[in-house]
C-alpha cells in the first residue's frame, strides 16, 4: 500500500518538476532568440506568469471533443514522461521500448489534433494537416536512427541503451556515431517544432494553427503539454546521444546545452514549406540515416 | 427389342404425312412433332441396356452386315443419338409456345433434322452417311429461311459452302470405293491398311473438308455465325445442340475407324484448337446476343474436336462428356436468348438492360447455363472442364491446356458482361409480351445440376462410348464378324 | 480484283496437282490404290455379289427369262441396287427432294415480294396445240419408264422427271393452267406414306426395314421386281409431284 | 461431421433468399441466427484438431478423394468468419431497408461464409478450388450489387483476375494430382519436396496465384480499390476484413504445409533468407507503400479505407515471408487485429453512408455532433489502425517490427515504419472531414443508427480495447498454430509478449496512461468552467463567414504531400491492365478483318485453301 | 495417243469439270454463275463416280434378251446407283439456290455476291 502513494507521490513531482523545468526552459529560449535579434526580451520566468494568467481567465469551448483532446493531449505527455529515465530516477524506463515512447508522443499529438480540428476552425485543420505531413517527414529517419541503436545494442529499452552508453564519454553515441546524433539533432529540432519547421503553427500564416481556438484553460493546458514535450524530447536526445547522467542536476544540464544550442540553431534560418520541409527530410537526414545503419548492420 | 430403324422411319412417315395433319387441323403439327419425339426416346430407351454391354447391328432390307446398308449401334451411337433426340423433344416442347408462319413445313423440317442426325450417327455405310448429311443439310437450309430478310442471305452462304463440302466427299467415298471395293465402313477400316499412304493421305483430306464443314471446324466455319444469328431460336438450338454434336460424331467415327494414324489426328487436333481461340476472340467483342452465342458453341466444338482427337481413352470421355454438357447449356441458353430477344425487341445485348427483373425465368435460365459454361462447381461444366484439363495434360499437352484456359477465361468475360447487364443495370425498354418458357428452362436446369452434382448417371456410358471409338478392331470385328 | 482470281486460280492448279497424283499412284507391293480407268475388276467388289444376285442366297448364275424367285428379281441390276440392296439410300433420297421442296415453298412465298413479274403472255399457237398432243404421250412414256423400271434402264426418278416436264409444258402453254396446291401435295404425301409404309411393313413381317416381301418371280417378266415395282410407282408419283411443285412456285415467285 | 458447417449456410442461404422476398429483414436475421450456431460450434470445436472427415469419390475413372481436416490454423480462420458475419447480418438487420438486392445479397453472403469455412477446412486441392470457385462467384454477384455502374466494372475486373488465377491454380493441382495420383496436400508436399527445386518452385508460385491476387499484393491489387469501395456497404467489412484474409490463409498453406521454405532452403539467400520468401517480403513492402501513398490521396472514404487494408496486408505478408518465429505470431496478430478494427472502420463508414448517403469525405462534416457512437467506434478503431499503445494494433506492429530488427532487414523495416506513420495521415483525414469540422446544413437533423447497428459497433470497440491489454488471449491460439506448423512459440503471458529485444506490458502501459490522464482531468476541472460556443463562431481573423461549406477544411486534405506523388500515382497499375484487355479486343477486331469474312469466294477459298496446305504438310512429314 | 486419250478423257475430263466449277464458285460474283459451277462440280463428280467402276469392253448392267446370262462382263452398277441418288441431290440443293437466289434479288435488288454484304463476321 505503502509503495503505491510512494508511487503516486513520485508520479506528482516528477510531473510538476518536469512542467517547471519546460517552462523555464521556455523562458531561457525567448531570451536567448530575443538576444539574438538585438533586444531585451521578456524575463525568464515569464511562461509562469502566462500560465498562472490564463488558468484564472475563462475560455469558451466547442463540445465535448474540444474539451476531450486537450485532456488527452497533456494526459498521454504524462503518461510518456514515466518512460524515460531522467538522471537518476527512472520509474518505468525498463519496461517500456523505445518505439513505445515515439507511439505514445503519438497519442498526445492527436489528442490535440482531434480537439483543435473538433473546433471547426479551418486554420485548425490545415494546421493539424501540417503537421502530421511533417511528423510524416521527420518520423522515418529518427525511426531508422533507432532501428540501428536497436539493432547495434540488440536491446530496446531506452535505459538498456542508456546504460549501453555508461564508462567515458568516449563511448557516448554522440561520439561514436556523430553522423547519427547530427540527424538525431536535426529531427529533434523539427519534433519541438522550433525555427525552421515551425510552419504548422505558424502564426502569421494560420493564426498559429491549432492553437488558434484555444483560449484560457485550454491554451494553458498545451503551454504546460508543449513544456513537457520539450523535456521529453531533450531527455531522450540526451539518453541515446549523451550517455544519461547519474543524476538530476547533470541531466538538465545536459538539456539545457542541448536546447540552448537548438534554439540557437533554429532562429537562424527562415520557415520551410511543407513539402519542402519533407523534402529535405527525406534528403538529407534519412539518407545519412540509411547510410549509418547500413554501415552498422554489416 | 424394338428395331431402332424406327427412329428415323417414325419421323420421315410424319413428316411426310405432316400436309395431311394441317389440313385435319391447325395444332396438329406441334402435337405431332412432340409426340414423335417422344417416342424415338422411348424407342432409345428401350434398347438402352441391351446395347450397353454390346453393339448391335441392324441390317436394312435384310441383306446380310457387310455387304448391304447396315446401322451400327454401340454406346457411343446411342449416347450421340440420345443426346439429338433429346435436345429435339425439349425444344418441340419450345416450340409448342411459338407458332411460325408455314408451321407444318417447320416441323416437317424439324423433325427431318432430327431424323438425319439421329442416322447420321447410327449408319454404318460411307454413302449412306453422306445421304443423312445431305438430309440435314437440305433441312437447315430451309429452316433458316424461316426467319426470312437475312436469312436467306445466311443459308445461301451454307448451300454454297454444304456444296463444296459435299463434292469433296462424293469425291472422297469415290476413291475409297475404287480402292476398297466396298462402301461398308467395317470393310473399308478392314483393308485400310493396304491403301497406298498417299492416297490416304488425299482421302482423309477430302473427308475433313466434306464432314468437317458440318463439325464447325475453322476455316469451313464461317456459316456458323451467321446461320444462328439469323434463324428461328429452335433452329439455332437443334442445330447447335444436336446437328453439330451429329456433325463432329461423323467426323469421330472416320477419323478414329478409316484413319487412325496419329498423324492425321493431329490435323482436327490444331484445326480444333484454332477455332477455339478464334471463336472465343471475336465472341468477345460481338454486341448481338445470338452471334455471341453463335461463336461461343463454335469454339466449344472446335474445344471438343481437339480434346477427341487427343487419342488417348480419358480425353476421348472428356470430349464427348463435354458435347453432352455443351447440347443441354447450349440449348439453354438460345431459349433464353429468344425469349429477351422478344422481350427487348432486339438482338443487341446493351438493349437486354434490366431485364433480370422482368424476364425472370429467361434471365434465371441465361444466367445458369452461363454458369455452367464457365465451369462453375456443382455444374455440370466443372466436371468436364476438370476431365478436359486433366487429359490435356495427361497426354502433356502443355500449350494446349493453357490454351484451353485462356478461352476459358475470355469466355467468362463475354458472358459476364450479358449477366451483368441482366441483372444489375436499370431498364431501358418496355417489355413485350413473350411466350412462357418455364418447362424446358426448369428441365434443362434439373438436367445441369442433375449432371453436376452427380456424374456418375452418364459415367458409364461415357466409358462404353469412348471404349469402343478408340479401338476400331472391335468396330470391324462385330460387323465383319458377322459375315 | 485481278490478283483474287490469279491466287485463286493458282490454288485450284496445286488442288488439280494433288488430285492428279492420287491417279498416278505406282502401287508398291500388298497396296491398292484407285483403279486404272476401265480395269475396275469387279471380283472382289460388293457389286460380284449384286451382279450373281447372291448376297443372302448363294445362286451363281442368273439367266433372262429362266431363273426365277431369286433373291432380287429385277433384270436390271442397277435398279436392284437402287430399289432393293441400298432401298434406304433411295428413301434419304427422296426425303432429301421432299425437303428441297417444301424448302423452296418456304422461301418463294414466306414474304410476298412485291416486285411485278413479266406478265404472262398467251403462248404461240403452235406450242398450244403441240403441247395438247404431247402431254398424253408424254404422260404414258413416264408412266412406261417407271413401270418397266426393273427391266429397262430407268425407273422411279426418270419416270418422275418426264411427267414433270408433261406439266412444265402444259403451264408454259397457257398460263391460266393452275393446278391446285393442295392436290400436289396430298399425291406427294401419299406416296411417301406408300413408300415408307413398305418399309415398315417389311419391318414387321420379314423383321428388318424395307426387306422384299412380294415374291420375285422370274428375271425378265413384268412381275418380276417384287416390292420393287410399288416402290418404282411410288417414287415416280412423288418426284412427279415435287418437280411440277418445285417448277410452280418458281413460276409464281 | 464437419461438412455441416459448410453445408447449413449454403442451405440457410436459399432459405433466407425465399424469406427475404417477403419482409426485408427476415434474410439478414437468418444470417445472424445462422453465423450465431456457427460461432458457437466451432468455438465449440476448440482443442480437438484431430476431427478429420473424408469421403471419395471414383468419377470417370479418376478415383478422387476429398478430406476435411480441423487444425488450429483453419480453426481460427473459421472462428473469425463466423464472429464477423454475426456482426454484419446484425448491422444489416435495418441498414438495408432500401437495398434493393437485399434477399440477393443475404443468398450470397450466407453461401460465402459457408464455402470460406469448406476452403478453410479443405485438406486437398480439388476440395479447395471447389469452394473457392463457389467463394469467388458468389463475391462477384455480391460486388456488382453495389453503386451503379462502378459496382458492374469493378465486380467484372475482380472475376476476370481471380478466375483467371483460379484456373491457373487448378492446373497445377491436376499437374500435380498426376504425379502423385491424390489431391491431398501432405501427398503434395512429399513430392514437391523429393522433385526437382525448380519445377516445384514453379508449380507452388503458380499455386499461390489466387491467393496473391485475393490478399491483394502488389502486383494484382488493383481490384481491392474498385470492388471494396463500391461493394454494398455492407459487405465491405466482410471482403476486406475477412476475404483479403483468406488469400493469406493460402500463402500460410503454400509456404508451410506445402512446405515452400523447405524446398527454398538451399536456393541463395540474403541475410540469411532465402531470396524468394525476401522477394515475396519486398512485395509485401511495396504494398505497404503503394497502398499508403494511394490512400492519402482518396477523397471518397470507402476507396481509402479499402487503400489502406492493402498496405495493411503488406505487413501480414512481410510478418509471414520472414519466416522467424517472432514475425509469423506478429503477422498472426496484425491479421486478427486488422480483421477486427477495420470491420469497425467499415462498419462505422457504413452507418455515415446508411444515414447521409454519401461517401465523398467533402460533402460531411461535424458528424460527431449527431452520430457521437459511431464517432466512438471509428476513433478507437483508428487509433487501432495507426497502431497507438493502448489498442491492439500497436501491439501487432510492435512484434513485427522487434521480428525485423532482429533479423536487421532495413529495408523492409523502412517501409514497414513508413506505412505506420503515413497511417496517422490517412487514417486521421476521415476522422477529420467527417466526423469534425462543421456540420453540413443538410444534415442537421440525421439522428444515430439505431440499435442493431450500434450494437456490432460496441462490441468491436470492447473487444478492441480487451485485446489491447490483454494480448495473450490471442497468443495462446497463435502459439498452438506455430506448433502445428513446426514454428517455435513465442513465450508470453496474458498481458504481455517476450519480443527478441524488449518486453511488451501491455497491463503496465494502460494503468500508467491512464494516470496520466486522470492527473490532466484533475488539472482541466480545477481550472474555471468553460462557455459552450456554436460552431461557426471562431476567430476567423477578421473574415466574416456565414456559410458552412467554405468554414469546412476538408477537400485535398494532404495537398502538398500529394503533390510529391502526384506523378507515381498518375500511371497507376490499371492503366496497364486496361491496355491489355485492349488489345486482346483489337486483335480479335483483326482478326476478323483480316479473314476478310462475310465474303462468300473467301469461304470457299479457304476451303480449298485447307486442303493444299494440309497436303503439303502431310506431304513434308 | 490414241489410247493416252482414251485412257484419261474420263478422268482427265471429270476432274476438269471438277477444276473449272471450283474455281467458278471462288471467282465468280453473280450468285446464279455461283449456282452454275456448283452444278458444274456436281455433274464433275458424278462423271468420276461413274467412270471409276467404268470396265473396258463390258455391257450395261441390265439383263435382256441380248446379254442372257450373268456371267458376262458387266461396268459396275454400285456408283451407277450411287450417281443416280446425287443427281438428285444436287438439282434438290441448285433449286433450293435458284429459290434463295430469287429471294435475295428482291430484297438487293443486285445479284453481285460481294455488294450483299448484311452479315458481316
Amino acid at each position: 500500500m505503502i509503495d503505491i502513494i510512494y508511487r503516486i507521490g513520485h508520479f506528482v513531482l516528477i510531473t510538476v518538476f518536469s512542467m517547471a523545468l519546460g517552462l523555464l526552459f521556455m523562458g531561457i529560449a525567448r531570451k536567448i532568440v530575443a538576444r539574438i535579434q538585438k533586444r531585451y526580451g521578456p524575463p525568464v520566468y515569464q511562461p509562469y506568469l502566462d500560465v498562472l494568467k490564463l488558468f484564472g481567465k475563462d475560455a469558451i469551448t466547442h463540445g465535448f471533443i474540444f474539451d476531450f483532446g486537450a485532456i488527452m493531449a497533456l494526459g498521454g505527455v504524462i503518461a510518456t514522461l514515466f518512460f524515460i529515465p531522467l538522471g537518476s530516477w527512472q520509474l518505468y524506463s525498463m519496461e517500456g521500448t523505445v518505439i513505445l515512447v515515439i507511439y505514445l508522443l503519438a497519442i498526445a499529438s492527436l489528442g490535440m489534433a482531434m480537439g483543435t480540428v473538433g473546433s471547426g476552425n479551418p486554420q485548425a485543420s490545415v494546421g493539424i494537416s501540417r503537421a502530421l505531413m511533417q511528423m510524416l517527414g521527420y518520423e522515418l529517419p529518427y525511426l531508422v536512427i533507432l532501428f540501428a541503436l536497436i539493432y547495434r545494442y540488440q536491446t530496446s529499452s531506452v535505459w538498456g541503451l542508456m546504460q549501453a552508453q555508461a564508462g567515458s564519454f568516449l563511448n557516448w553515441n554522440l561520439f561514436a556515431y556523430p553522423l547519427m546524433a547530427a540527424v538525431a539533432f536535426v529531427v529533434l529540432i523539427g519534433m519541438m517544432g522550433k525555427k525552421p519547421f515551425d510552419s504548422m503553427i505558424a502564426p502569421s500564416e494560420i493564426g498559429s494553427g491549432p492553437v488558434v481556438e484555444s483560449g484560457g484553460k485550454y491554451l494553458g493546458m498545451l503551454l504546460l503539454q508543449k513544456s513537457i514535450t520539450i523535456i521529453i524530447e531533450l531527455a531522450l536526445y540526451v539518453n541515446l546521444f549523451l550517455g544519461g547522467a547519474e543524476n538530476i542536476l547533470i541531466f538538465t544540464f545536459k538539456m539545457l546545452i542541448v536546447w540552448v544550442l537548438a534554439t540557437m540553431f533554429g532562429s537562424l534560418f527562415p520557415r520551410f514549406r511543407i513539402e519542402d520541409g519533407i523534402k529535405f527530410f527525406w534528403k538529407w537526414p534519412l539518407g545519412i540515416a540509411i547510410l549509418q545503419a547500413i554501415y552498422i548492420i554489416t | 427389342m424394338v428395331n431402332l430403324t424406327l427412329i428415323i422411319a417414325i419421323p420421315l412417315l410424319m413428316s411426310f404425312t405432316m400436309p395431311i395433319f394441317k389440313m385435319l387441323n391447325q395444332k396438329l403439327p406441334k402435337v405431332i412433332a412432340l409426340l414423335t419425339t417422344a417416342f424415338n426416346l422411348l424407342v432409345l430407351t428401350a434398347n438402352f441396356s441391351q446395347i450397353m454391354d454390346s453393339a448391335i447391328i441392324i441390317e436394312l432390307g435384310g441383306w446380310q452386315a457387310p455387304l448391304a446398308i447396315n446401322l451400327y449401334v454401340g454406346p457411343l451411337a446411342l449416347l450421340a443419338a440420345f443426346l439429338i433426340n433429346g435436345s429435339a423433344f425439349i425444344l418441340s416442347i419450345y416450340n409448342l409456345t411459338q407458332d411460325y408462319k408455314f408451321d407444318d413445313k417447320f416441323y416437317l423440317l424439324f423433325l427431318m433434322i432430327t431424323a438425319g442426325a439421329s442416322g447420321m450417327v447410327m449408319t454404318g455405310d460411307l454413302f449412306n452417311l453422306f445421304v443423312f448429311i445431305e438430309i440435314t443439310s437440305i433441312a437447315a437450309y430451309s429452316l433458316t429461311a424461316f426467319a426470312g430478310r437475312d436469312s436467306y442471305e445466311a443459308s445461301f452462304k451454307y448451300l454454297v459452302i454444304g456444296g463444296i463440302g459435299s463434292v469433296f466427299m462424293l469425291l472422297g467415298i469415290g476413291f475409297t470405293y475404287s480402292a476398297v471395293g466396298s462402301l461398308n465402313l467395317a470393310e473399308i477400316a478392314a483393308s485400310a491398311g493396304l491403301i497406298n499412304p498417299l492416297l490416304l493421305q488425299i482421302t482423309a483430306l477430302l473427308f475433313l473438308i466434306g464432314v468437317g464443314i458440318e463439325a464447325e471446324l475453322f476455316p469451313l466455319n464461317f456459316w456458323v455465325p451467321d446461320l444462328y444469328t439469323e434463324a428461328p431460336t429452335a433452329v439455332s438450338g437443334i442445330m447447335s445442340g444436336a446437328v453439330s454434336a451429329a456433325g463432329i460424331y461423323a467426323l469421330a467415327r472416320i477419323f478414329f475407324t478409316l484413319f487412325p494414324a496419329q498423324s492425321f489426328l493431329n490435323y482436327l487436333l490444331y484445326l480444333g484448337a484454332i477455332t477455339l481461340i478464334l471463336g472465343e476472340l471475336i465472341a468477345y467483342q460481338q454486341k448481338n446476343i445470338k452471334r455471341m452465342l453463335a461463336y461461343s458453341s463454335l469454339a466449344q466444338m472446335g474445344l471438343i474436336v481437339a480434346v477427341i482427337s487427343l487419342g488417348t481413352e480419358g480425353a476421348v470421355r472428356a470430349g464427348l462428356f463435354q458435347l453432352v454438357n455443351h447440347s443441354i447449356l447450349k440449348i439453354l441458353l438460345f431459349i433464353s436468348a429468344g425469349v429477351l430477344i422478344s422481350a427487348a425487341g432486339s438482338k443487341n445485348i446493351d438493349d437486354l438492360a434490366g431485364l433480370g427483373s422482368k424476364k425472370k425465368t429467361a434471365a434465371f435460365g441465361f444466367t445458369i447455363a452461363a454458369m455452367g459454361i464457365l465451369g462453375v462447381p456443382f455444374l455440370n461444366g466443372f466436371i468436364s472442364k476438370f476431365m478436359i484439363i486433366s487429359s490435356s495434360l495427361n497426354a502433356d499437352q502443355f500449350l494446349l491446356t493453357v490454351l484451353i484456359l485462356l478461352a476459358a477465361v475470355i469466355e467468362i468475360a463475354y458472358y459476364l458482361k450479358v449477366v451483368q447487364k441482366l441483372y444489375f443495370e436499370d431498364l431501358k425498354i418496355e417489355v413485350k409480351k413473350t411466350a412462357v418458357i418455364t418447362i424446358p428452362v426448369v428441365l434443362l436446369t434439373l438436367m445441369i445440376f442433375g449432371l453436376g452434382i452427380y456424374p456418375q448417371l452418364i459415367a458409364d456410358p461415357l466409358e462404353k462410348a469412348a471404349a469402343e471409338l478408340i479401338n476400331n478392331g472391335s468396330y470391324i470385328m462385330t460387323v465383319l464378324g458377322g459375315m | 480484283m485481278k490478283f483474287r482470281n490469279f491466287l485463286a486460280l493458282i490454288i485450284v492448279a496445286v488442288f488439280a496437282f494433288i488430285i492428279f497424283q492420287a491417279f498416278t499412284i505406282v502401287p508398291a507391293a500388298g497396296e491398292i490404290t484407285i483403279n486404272k480407268f476401265g480395269q475396275a475388276d469387279l471380283s472382289n467388289r460388293t457389286a460380284s455379289r449384286y451382279i450373281n444376285k447372291n448376297v443372302n442366297s448363294d445362286s451363281k448364275k442368273v439367266i433372262y427369262k429362266e431363273s426365277s424367285n431369286l433373291e432380287s428379281g429385277s433384270a436390271n441390276i442397277v435398279t436392284s441396287v437402287v430399289a432393293n440392296y441400298r432401298s434406304f439410300d433411295t428413301l434419304g433420297e427422296i426425303t432429301v427432294l421432299f425437303l428441297a421442296a417444301a424448302g423452296i415453298a418456304i422461301v418463294l412465298n414466306l414474304e410476298k415480294s412485291e416486285k411485278s413479274r413479266f406478265a404472262a403472255k398467251e403462248a404461240s399457237l403452235i406450242l398450244n396445240t403441240g403441247i395438247k398432243i404431247i402431254f398424253p404421250l408424254l404422260l404414258l412414256a413416264g408412266a412406261y419408264i417407271f413401270i418397266h423400271g426393273h427391266l429397262s434402264p430407268g425407273g422411279g426418278f426418270q419416270g418422275g422427271a418426264v411427267i414433270a416436264t408433261a406439266f412444265l409444258l402444259k403451264m408454259l402453254a397457257d398460263y391460266k393452267f393452275e393446278i391446285k396446291e393442295k392436290s400436289i401435295t396430298l399425291v406427294e404425301s401419299a406416296a411417301g406414306i406408300v413408300f415408307v409404309g413398305l418399309g415398315l411393313y417389311g419391318l414387321i413381317t420379314r423383321g428388318s426395314f424395307l426387306e422384299n416381301f412380294l415374291a420375285t418371280g422370274t428375271v425378265g417378266e413384268l412381275f418380276s421386281g417384287g416390292t420393287i415395282a410399288v416402290i418404282y410407282t411410288a417414287i415416280a408419283f412423288k418426284v412427279g409431284a415435287e418437280l411440277t411443285n418445285i417448277v410452280k412456285s418458281l413460276i409464281e415467285a | 461431421m464437419l461438412t455441416n458447417y459448410i453445408f447449413i449456410p449454403i442451405a440457410a442461404a436459399f432459405i433466407a433468399y425465399i424469406l427475404n422476398k417477403r419482409n426485408r429483414k427476415a434474410g439478414a436475421v437468418i444470417t445472424a441466427l445462422v453465423s450465431a450456431y456457427l460461432l458457437l460450434s466451432l468455438t465449440a470445436l476448440y482443442g480437438r484438431w484431430d476431427i478429420t472427415q473424408s469421403f471419395n469419390l471414383s468419377l470417370m475413372g479418376y478415383k478422387i478423394d476429398f478430406l476435411l481436416a480441423v487444425n488450429p490454423l483453419s480453426w481460427l480462420f473459421a472462428v473469425m468468419t463466423a464472429a464477423i458475419s454475426i456482426l454484419i447480418a446484425l448491422f444489416s438487420i435495418n441498414s438495408q431497408e432500401n437495398f434493393k438486392f437485399s434477399s440477393v445479397f443475404n443468398l450470397n453472403f450466407l453461401i460465402i461464409i459457408g464455402s470460406m469455412i469448406g476452403i478453410v477446412f479443405a485438406r486437398d486441392f480439388l476440395t479447395l478450388f471447389i469452394f473457392w470457385e463457389l467463394m469467388t462467384w458468389t463475391s462477384f454477384y455480391l460486388i456488382s450489387a453495389g453503386k451503379k455502374k462502378m459496382a458492374g466494372r469493378a465486380a467484372y475486373r475482380y472475376i476476370i483476375l481471380s478466375a483467371g488465377a483460379a484456373y491457373a491454380f487448378l492446373m497445377a493441382a491436376i499437374f500435380i494430382f498426376q504425379q502423385t495420383g491424390s489431391f491431398a496436400f501432405d501427398s503434395a508436399a512429399e513430392f514437391l519436396v523429393a522433385n526437382s527445386p525448380a519445377q516445384s518452385i514453379m508449380l507452388l508460385l503458380v499455386i499461390s496465384l489466387p491467393f496473391i491476387v485475393k490478399a491483394g499484393i502488389f502486383p494484382l491489387h488493383i481490384w481491392v480499390k474498385d470492388a471494396h469501395g463500391n461493394a454494398p456497404k455492407e459487405f465491405s467489412p466482410f471482403l476486406s476484413g475477412m476475404m483479403l484474409k483468406i488469400g493469406i490463409y493460402g500463402m500460410i498453406v503454400v509456404f508451410y504445409q506445402l512446405s515452400f521454405f523447405k524446398i527454398i532452403e538451399n536456393t541463395i539467400a540474403y541475410r540469411g533468407l532465402p531470396l524468394l520468401s525476401y522477394l515475396f517480403a519486398l512485395l509485401g513492402a511495396v504494398t505497404i507503400i503503394t497502398g499508403t501513398i494511394l490512400a492519402i490521396r482518396q477523397e471518397d472514404m470507402k476507396k481509402l479505407v479499402a487503400y489502406s487494408s492493402i498496405s495493411q496486408m503488406g505487413y501480414i505478408i512481410i510478418g509471414i515471408a520472414i519466416a522467424t518465429p517472432l514475425g509469423f505470431s506478429g503477422s498472426m496478430l496484425h491479421l486478427m487485429n486488422h480483421l477486427i478494427f477495420k470491420s469497425t472502420i467499415f462498419l462505422a463508414l457504413a452507418a455515415v453512408i446508411y444515414r447521409t448517403g454519401t461517401t465523398k469525405m467533402y460533402e460531411m462534416g461535424g458528424l460527431i455532433f449527431r452520430m457521437p457512437l459511431t464517432f466512438a467506434a471509428y476513433l478507437t478503431a483508428i487509433i487501432a489502425l495507426a497502431g497507438i499503445p493502448p489498442t491492439n494494433g500497436f501491439i501487432s506492429k510492435w512484434v513485427i517490427y522487434q521480428a525485423l530488427i532482429e533479423k536487421g532487414y532495413l529495408f523492409l523495416a523502412i517501409a514497414a515504419f513508413f506505412g505506420s506513420i503515413a497511417s496517422f495521415m490517412y487514417v486521421f483525414k476521415p476522422l477529420s472531414t467527417v466526423f469534425l469540422g462543421q456540420l453540413k446544413p443538410q444534415h442537421q437533423n440525421i439522428k444515430e443508427v439505431p440499435l442493431l447497428m450500434k450494437i456490432p459497433m460496441l462490441i468491436l470497440i470492447l473487444v478492441i480495447v480487451l485485446f489491447g491489454v490483454f494480448p495473450g488471449i490471442q497468443m495462446n491460439i497463435i502459439n498452438q498454430i506455430s506448433g502445428y506448423l513446426g514454428i517455435e512459440t513465442v513465450n508470453y503471458t496474458l498481458y504481455s509478449i517476450q519480443g527478441a529485444n524488449g518486453a511488451w506490458n501491455s497491463l503496465l502501459i494502460f494503468n500508467i496512461f491512464s494516470a496520466g490522464f486522470i492527473i490532466a482531468l484533475l488539472l482541466f476541472s480545477f481550472a474555471k468552467k468553460s462557455k459552450l460556443v456554436g460552431l461557426l463562431d471562431t476567430y476567423s481573423s477578421g473574415e466574416y463567414i456565414t456559410d458552412a461549406e467554405s468554414y469546412h477544411y476538408a477537400y485535398q486534405y494532404y495537398r502538398p504531400f500529394d503533390r510529391l506523388f502526384d506523378n507515381l500515382a498518375a500511371k497507376s497499375l490499371t492503366d496497364f491492365y486496361e491496355t491489355l484487355t485492349k488489345n486482346l479486343v483489337r486483335s480479335g477486331e483483326g482478326l476478323r478483318r483480316a479473314l476478310a469474312a462475310g465474303k462468300l469466294q473467301n469461304y470457299a477459298l479457304y476451303s480449298v485453301l485447307l486442303f493444299v496446305i494440309l497436303a503439303a504438310v502431310g506431304w513434308i512429314i | 495417243m490414241l489410247n493416252f486419250l482414251e485412257e484419261w478423257s474420263f478422268f482427265g475430263g471429270s476432274i476438269l469439270l471438277i477444276l473449272i466449277g471450283l474455281y467458278g464458285v471462288i471467282t465468280r460474283k453473280n450468285m446464279i454463275k455461283i449456282l452454275i459451277s456448283l452444278a458444274l462440280m456436281d455433274t464433275g463428280v458424278n462423271l468420276m463416280l461413274v467412270a471409276l467402276g467404268y470396265v473396258k469392253a463390258a455391257n450395261a448392267p441390265i439383263l435382256n434378251s441380248v446379254v442372257q446370262t450373268n456371267t458376262a462382263a458387266f461396268v459396275d452398277p454400285i456408283p451407277q446407283a450411287l450417281v443416280l441418288t446425287s443427281i438428285v441431290i444436287g438439282t434438290a440443293v441448285l433449286g433450293l439456290g435458284l429459290a434463295l437466289v430469287i429471294k435475295i434479288y428482291d430484297k438487293f435488288s443486285t445479284l453481285d455476291i460481294s455488294k450483299i454484304r448484311g452479315l458481316k463476321w
